[in-house]
């Protein structure tokens, strides 16, 4: 690497950490005060009690469980992603791997930070810590995000280090913070092994971690004897809908910076194209779940459970069920399915209506069951406030506080991943295809 | 030193911060409002004491719990043979009275329109002159008194006090003598009450015994033993309601139509010839009865006009005829119609027909020996007189008012408000500022109940109970019992008057003196006794020894009671006497129909004159059984319901001829189609939490012409959704 | 060690009420602002509830019940607990410690029953109510779950009072506020273990039956039919 | 260096400031409406007993602060007329005028003790969780011994008494 060379062809890459528009300023302010507008609700409702929200006397959880959920399963975007598609050695990962990491790390903090947010008595967090008890699936919750976060946190940071590295070489701002946080990384020989080898540790690892994540926040639910959560696919089923939520989070980011940070360059159509049909695939999973587990309950046709199975077909929740399988399904499908509408803006479109489509699952999983319960004779009904929805404003601004904070601060493509592609992919790629291949065709070897 | 702009803004930024950390360490150590009473507390000590509940006519006995002197909790006494260790939703909550923050401390007197504060002496001194103005003139019959008490010595002065100065229109609204007028009105005496050794079938007319009579803890007790023991009880009415609910049989109806009903019944055992031959003597006039029943009540005729299927009346007709001592019942609750009265005493020549077997009188040597005309309400005038007076003549001088809220407890409220308004001097003795006691020139305020004493009979159980209500507590404020300010005032004005005691707790212990003499009971320490104990009592042997009257006092008071477990009873037959009401006519009912439902207004239980929303925790469990907090609701079966697209729990409206008020739709399933059943109770608008609507302001004006009480059920409606957003419940 | 069971027998049961207003005064319930109650907020331990309606036009009657904490034997609410606020004790009662609860309301989601409530806020209390509080019960703080708990400190008393007298705790030292107060004596409260006491026998009944029994929660409050009209 | 310390003092002295003008605490720290109670004259002088004038302590939960008729049984003549304090006692018992104490040991609201329980059935000691009140001599509780949850159970174990929550917290 000729570190000496200062008009980079990656200048592009570096551009937004140096510079930042009139528009990021005021972008940032706007969300700044939404961000802290959620907070002085937040501590209206620690002032005053729970009851500024919405929630009721059968439908005890909300909003917050309801965005917890949604945000750790946006969380699977990332590292999921990023480690199967490191795993299976997919070359046009390269400008995406970081992406998704970062959405994994934002959004962890936020969803892990909902739980306490819905708490009655936050103040006595610590009496999980100092008499929890194992068996209950909140303590399971509360170990697997733990882990999740530290294997994902260390998943961003280790492929982060040689870009770091190449940042402190540049000189400039935060030199210190970089030079603390390089590890003193040279880019030789060996500090590139250890660190493959480390990255190759932990993106093996890292993925039956985020499964646990969200199995075991399935588990909240289908441990109970709620009619309608009381179900066996409930792991699996959010396990695919969070990829599915993860993958839409992750284009309309891509889609996003690419247009503000001028990345067509590194973003090309073919990404999206791949991810689309990813999405297109995870859709379909989606809708085969969401049938197989409404099947079941129709066809078992059980009194209690057809309370709440009528309540999101035809009953109070149905504008938001088939709205949900609308966003998730039919949308998704009409548009990425057909070629001349999978354009990048179709895509677009197709991603914001699964992340519009993820959080109405999520709702239609949390509020019918409670608010039908097995007894017939308390049922509810849940109108959040404005403080739920500042708060759930407050969070996706944070989201996106997060994320314009990070691309300040480290690039947000791995430019030493770009430039290992641009130097060995092709070589590698080539070494692979010959494996494959019938010996008769080889390619010939590109040096 | 020089200072430059920044170390200005650290400076203040410092002193700031610094007032603000010590401030609020300030704040954190100062004593909260709310932690006084942990921080300087009393002895803590505590204690029970007896005493009788005054919130119905039911004459429980309760134990307090006193903390330091101050009432907490109140319970049912184990030993008082009414309520057995009961209590009900109201006497649990009626110590929070005590501490109503709305309570009026002192006499009051309104200055232009506002209340100022007065003496007791001034304010009796200018009762007493205005009432003195009016006697000189001989105007007696300009004075008003309404007396809404469930107390038998507070009814009694006030029947002394109206005979001593000689004022005729003296109204007493209280639950036994409202329930019993009617048989006053034809028998010239009432019975006692049902006599559950006896009786073997209840045919109750829209009475609901063990929610609202009067004594609901003593019938939910005697009816659950009534049907163990094998004998069915018939229910009719247009609400099935946990009073009827624990009926064997229920008989939708309306309940203006008692009246056919009862004769349709009367026609089977005519019919039949099964009734009792006495009957013959009982009734004056039997045979022009017999013939105007056997005339016109044929059951196909009552089912025409009823609604009720002949065959049910045949079967009700054979039931009763079968029974060897039948009990046809009735209370208050079937006078709110236009036929009331007449009902009335159509049931009571059904129960005539059966020489009123079922049916007891206490021997007379008890109560009446004690206390004269104890509950009696008779020959006092009905509120129809003041109502008439008022509207006609407009000649009111003075109007007295104790204990009632006749205003939000009235329909055609508006008029009443005017008509009130014009009446020169009002003294009332309400504890609070209510709907009534606003419009008052003078207020005397009585005290609670717990500061009171007094001795609760209740006959109606056919035991032999008196319960002594004592204060359990010293007075709050500077109130006055009303029972003393009649005192006062029957030695003032009452030339004539022989009254010798000189308050009202004399006068209660003179009857206590009189139990002291009798004997013929025991104290209310136990009530359960050995067959050796009972044949000992009833020759007269009896363990109990007092020294003196006044050591009986005490243990009397300590007992909380006395009572005669082996009072014997009387058989009621007295004579009927219906001249030139029987043959008579009722007045035809308009039956709900397609668009004009009917807006069937009830009371809650326990509630007999409106009263709950004083109390907070009454006010919000008020529509507890569906859910339905703050609001008022409406019931209303499904069938009916859905032809109007009403949704269970959605708000409507309902519209009468008055005007519209908004509800809340409550699916149920044992509502009489065509019924809007709207609950009474909520919706005052001057006194406690302003909750609901009071559906009385919405009633057409429709009155039983005899006892002129409201109509509550014949009121036409429609009802119209006013949105699809439901309700949570 | 006893075992606390209820037996409440619908036949006598009139939907007075009683209990439910005695529940509220005993335990200094909450009582919430017209703004919380319509929202589904308002606190009971114990409410009477429509299960159903039974026979045919024209005599159809609702079917109600009072409806408490059922205090199972294999209580769903416990294990969910991720700090043991809510647990079964040794007497079979399910106790919620309100001091160490952190709100997360877990426990009301499994709840099949649906009787526990939540502090949604620390109300202003009218004061004719606070005045008469049951100074033997914590009012609770805001953010909390509470629940029926069978009148525990009553039992508390009781115990005392019975060491203070030097005797063993008899079955009737010891019921809760609802049962003492029905004015039908619809309710029946003792020992399970005690195959003499007046609970065990109803539980023999032939007119028993629990909230629920598919679920296995094992209720040691159950009810008797009404008798066939 | 001496900028610094000039803003800490600053600090401290805004905070007392601060402190003063908002504190509305009762301003007599202790005893009865100015009266300064001492244990020390009354327990070791007089060698009068807890329960003379805790009188509930074996029959109720709460032991019970003493009321005025409490206080009139020996105040109501003068016992040392050289005692300032004294004097404004009697002046109390004079006047009938009910004393109000502050209360040193609480419980809070959500446990439930009981001194019948401990005192009467436990047969403990009072100084076992008040120290030793005898030597309260002045207004302020110079030996106040703090009651934790611990101190309770740390107890209730040695004795292998139960440790079950409902216990004490309903």
């Amino acid at each position: 690497m000729n570190n000496s060379q200062m008009v980079d062809e990656d200048e592009v890459l570096f551009k937004p950490i140096y510079h930042s528009g009139k528009g990021f300023y005021i972008l940032a302010a706007a969300l700044l005060t939404v961000f802290l507008f959620g907070v002085i609700m937040y501590v209206r409702q620690l002032v005053y009690g729970l009851g500024v929200t919405g929630m009721n006397q059968p439908v005890t959880w909300g909003f917050y469980i309801i965005s917890f959920v949604f945000f750790i399963g946006i969380s699977h975007a990332g590292t999921l992603i990023s480690a199967i598609l490191r795993l299976s050695k997919a070359e046009w990962r390269r400008p995406i791997t970081r992406m998704a990491e970062v959405i994994t790390g934002i959004v962890l903090v936020i969803g892990g930070l909902h739980p306490i947010i819905d708490l009655g008595r936050p103040d006595r967090i610590m009496h999980i810590f100092e008499r929890g008890r194992l068996q209950s699936p909140l303590l399971w919750d509360m170990t697997s995000i733990t882990a999740y976060f530290t294997a994902s946190t260390i998943y961003l940071y280790l492929p982060l280090i040689p870009d770091i590295a190449l940042l402190r070489d540049r000189g400039g701002r935060f030199n210190k913070l970089y030079t603390i946080l390089s590890w003193g990384y040279q880019g030789t020989e060996k500090q590139k092994h250890v660190l493959e080898k480390a990255i190759s540790i932990l993106m093996v690892m890292v993925i039956p971690i985020a499964i646990s994540v969200h199995t075991v926040i399935s588990w909240i639910f289908s441990m109970t004897l709620q009619p309608g959560w009381h179900s066996t696919i409930f792991g699996p089923y959010f396990v695919v809908g969070a990829i599915f939520s993860g993958i839409a989070a992750l284009i309309i980011v891509m889609i996003v910076f690419r247009k503000a940070y001028h990345f067509e360059d590194y973003l090309k159509d073919i990404h999206f194209n791949y991810l689309g049909t990813l999405l297109l695939v995870m859709s379909l999973l989606w809708f085969y779940f969401t049938f197989a587990e409404y099947l079941t309950t129709f066809y078992g046709h059980e009194p209690v459970e057809m309370r709440v199975f009528l309540y999101k077909f035809i009953g109070g929740y149905a504008p938001w069920f088939w709205l949900m399988v609308v966003c998730n399904f039919l949308i998704p499908l009409i548009i990425l399915s057909n070629s001349k509408t999978k354009t990048i803006t179709g895509i677009l479109v197709a991603s914001i209506s699964v992340s519009v489509g993820m959080w109405l699952e999520r709702l239609i999983i949390v509020v019918p069951s409670l608010a039908n319960p097995r007894l017939p004779f308390q049922t509810g009904i849940y109108i959040p406030s404005l403080t739920e929805f500042s708060i759930f404003a407050a969070a996706a601004s944070a989201f996106i506080l997060g994320f314009m904070a990070f691309s300040k601060v480290f690039p947000l493509i791995s430019i030493w991943e770009i430039k290992e592609g641009r130097e060995e992919s092709v070589r590698l790629v080539s070494d692979r295809l010959n494996q494959y291949l019938p010996s008769k065709g080889h390619i010939k070897k590109i040096v | 030193m020089e200072i430059n702009r920044r170390d200005f803004v650290k400076l203040i930024g410092t002193a700031v911060a610094g007032i603000a950390v010590g401030g609020g360490a300030a704040a954190i150590m100062k004593i909260p409002k709310s932690l006084e009473h942990v921080l300087f507390s009393g002895p803590k000590k505590e204690t029970w004491k007896l005493t009788a509940c005054g919130r119905c006519p039911g004459g429980c006995s309760l134990r307090v719990r006193l903390i330091d002197k101050f009432p907490i909790q109140a319970f049912g006494n184990p030993l008082s043979p009414i309520n057995d260790g009961g209590i009900c939703s109201m006497g649990l909550t009626s110590i929070s009275d005590l501490y109503h923050p709305s309570r009026i401390t002192g006499p009051l007197k309104k200055v232009n329109g506002k209340f100022v504060s007065i003496s007791y002496n001034e304010a009796y001194n200018i009762l007493s002159e205005n009432l003195k103005n009016v006697i000189k003139e001989n105007r007696q019959d300009d004075i008003f008194i309404i007396a809404q008490t469930d107390s038998a010595v507070r009814t009694d002065l006030f029947n002394k006090f109206s005979k001593a100065a000689g004022i005729k229109n003296l109204i007493i609204d209280n639950y036994e003598g409202n329930s019993l007028n009617p048989y006053y009105d034809a028998a010239g005496d009432a019975p006692g009450f049902i006599d559950f050794e006896k009786c073997d079938y209840i045919l109750n007319f829209g009475s609901r015994l063990s929610e609202m009579s009067q004594s609901p803890l003593y019938f939910s007790r005697s009816l659950i033993d009534f049907r163990e023991k094998g004998y069915k009880i018939t229910a009719a009415g247009s609400k099935l309601t946990g009073g009827i609910f624990k009926s064997d049989e229920w008989v939708r109806i309306q309940p203006a139509q008692f009246g056919e009903l009862a004769l349709g019944i009367a026609y089977v055992l005519l019919k039949d010839e099964q009734y009792d031959k006495n009957a013959e003597k009982l009734i004056t006039g039997f045979d022009s009865i017999k013939k105007y029943i056997l005339d016109n009540y044929y059951p196909d005729n009552v089912e025409k006009s009823t609604g009720v299927p002949s065959e049910t009346i045949v079967q009700i007709g054979r039931k009763f005829e079968k029974a060897k001592a039948p009990a046809a019942y009735f209370d208050e609750t079937i006078l709110y119609s236009s036929n009331g009265t007449l009902n009335a005493q159509a049931i009571i020549i059904l129960n005539a027909l059966k020489s009123f077997k079922g049916f007891g009188k206490v021997k007379d040597s008890f109560y009446s020996s004690i206390i004269n005309n104890a509950n009696a309400a008779s020959g006092n005038a009905a509120f129809n007189t003041f109502k008439n007076t008022i509207a006609n003549k407009n000649s009111i001088k003075v109007l007295m008012i104790s204990g009632s809220n006749f205003i939000f407890n009235n329909t055609d409220q508006e008029k009443l408000k005017k008509e009130i308004s014009s009446i020169p001097f009002i003294v009332s003795f309400s504890s609070f500022i209510d709907e009534t006691s606003t419009y008052a020139n003078l207020i005397i305020p009585d005290h609670n109940d717990l500061e009171k004493l007094d001795l609760n009979f209740n006959e109606s159980t056919g035991k032999s109970v008196i319960t002594v209500q004592q204060p359990v507590v010293d007075p709050f404020y500077k109130t006055t019992d009303t029972g003393d300010v009649i005192i006062s005032l029957m030695k003032d004005l009452g030339a004539k008057s022989d009254f010798p005691y000189t308050g009202v707790a004399d006068y209660v212990k003179s009857i206590a003196k009189k139990l002291y003499d009798n004997r013929t009971g025991t104290l209310m320490t136990e009530n359960k006794f050995t067959e050796i104990e009972k044949g000992l009592r009833k020759i007269g042997w009896t363990s109990d020894q007092y020294s003196s009257f006044d050591d009986f006092w005490d243990s009397l008071l300590e007992a909380g009671g006395w009572w005669n477990p082996f009072g014997d009873k009387d058989a009621f037959a007295p004579k009927i006497n219906l001249a030139g009401k029987f043959p008579g006519k009722f007045e035809t009912i308009e039956m709900p129909s397609k668009n004009k439902l009917t807006l069937n207004i009830f009371m809650k239980n326990l509630d007999y004159r409106g009263s709950m929303s004083l109390n907070p925790v009454l006010v919000e469990q008020f529509g507890h059984l569906w859910s339905v907090f703050y609001l008022t609701w409406v019931e209303i079966n499904p069938e009916t319901a859905r032809r109007f697209s009403l949704d269970d729990r959605s708000s409507a409206f309902i519209k009468t001829s008055k005007g519209k008020f908004p509800v809340v739709v409550v699916y149920n399933s044992s509502v009489l189609a065509g019924n809007l059943d709207v609950p009474f109770g909520l919706g005052h608008d001057i006194l406690g939490d302003k909750a609901g609507i009071n559906p009385l302001m919405f009633t057409e004006n429709i009155f039983d012409k005899v006892s002129g009480k409201p109509s509550l059920t014949e009121t036409k409606a429609e009802i119209v959704s006013s949105s699809s957003r439901s309700i949570n419940g | 060690m006893a075992k606390y069971g209820m037996a409440i027998d619908l036949n006598k049961c009139n939907q007075c009420g009683a209990c439910v207003t005695a529940c509220k005064v005993e335990n200094n319930l909450q009582i919430v602002s017209k703004e919380s109650a319509a929202k589904g907020r308002v606190m009971q331990w114990m409410r009477l509830t429509n299960l159903s309606y039974e026979g045919n036009d024209p005599d159809v009657r609702p079917v109600t019940i009072p409806s408490l904490c059922v205090q199972c034997d294999d209580p769903p609410c416990t294990k969910v607990c991720p700090v043991r606020a809510t647990y079964k004790r040794d007497d079979g009662i399910v106790a919620q410690i309100y001091p160490q609860c952190i709100g997360c309301r877990y426990c009301m989601a499994n709840c099949p029953y649906n009787v526990k409530v939540f502090n949604w806020f620390k109300e202003d209390q009218p004061v004719e109510y606070e005045k008469c509080y049951n100074k033997d019960v914590a009012v609770r703080m805001k953010g909390v779950v509470e629940k029926c708990t069978f009148c525990i400190h009553r039992l508390q008393k009781a115990k005392e009072q019975a060491a203070a007298e030097h005797r063993k705790l008899n079955e009737e030292d010891y019921i809760p506020a609802c049962a003492q107060v029905c004015p039908s004596h619809a309710f029946t409260f003792g020992d399970l273990d005690d195959p003499n006491s007046a609970v065990s026998k109803l539980k023999r009944d032939y007119r028993k039956f629990v909230l629920q029994e598919e679920l296995g929660t094992l209720p040691k409050v159950f009810y008797l039919n009404a008798k066939s009209m | 260096m001496k900028r610094k310390s000039g803003f800490i003092i600053l600090f401290i002295i805004c905070a007392a400031a601060g402190f003063y003008l908002f504190n509305s605490a009762p301003k007599q720290s202790t005893g009865t409406g100015g009266v300064t109670f001492s244990h020390y004259v009354h327990t070791k002088q007089h060698n009068i007993k807890c329960k003379t004038c805790h009188q509930n302590v074996e029959t109720e939960e709460r032991a019970g602060i003493p009321t005025i008729e409490t206080c009139s049984l020996c105040h109501s003549e003068i016992i040392n007329p050289n005692s300032a304090e004294e004097k404004k006692i009697t002046e109390y018992v004079t006047n009938n005028k009910p004393l109000l104490w502050l209360n040193y040991y609480t419980v809070p609201d959500y446990v439930y003790f009981s001194h019948r329980r401990h005192v009467k059935i436990g047969k403990l000691d009072c100084a076992l969780c008040h120290g030793d009140m005898t030597e309260q001599k002045s207004k302020e509780l110079n030996n106040y011994k703090p009651i934790l949850m611990a101190t309770c159970f740390d107890c209730h174990k040695q004795r292998n008494i139960t440790t079950d929550c409902g216990n004490c917290h309903h």
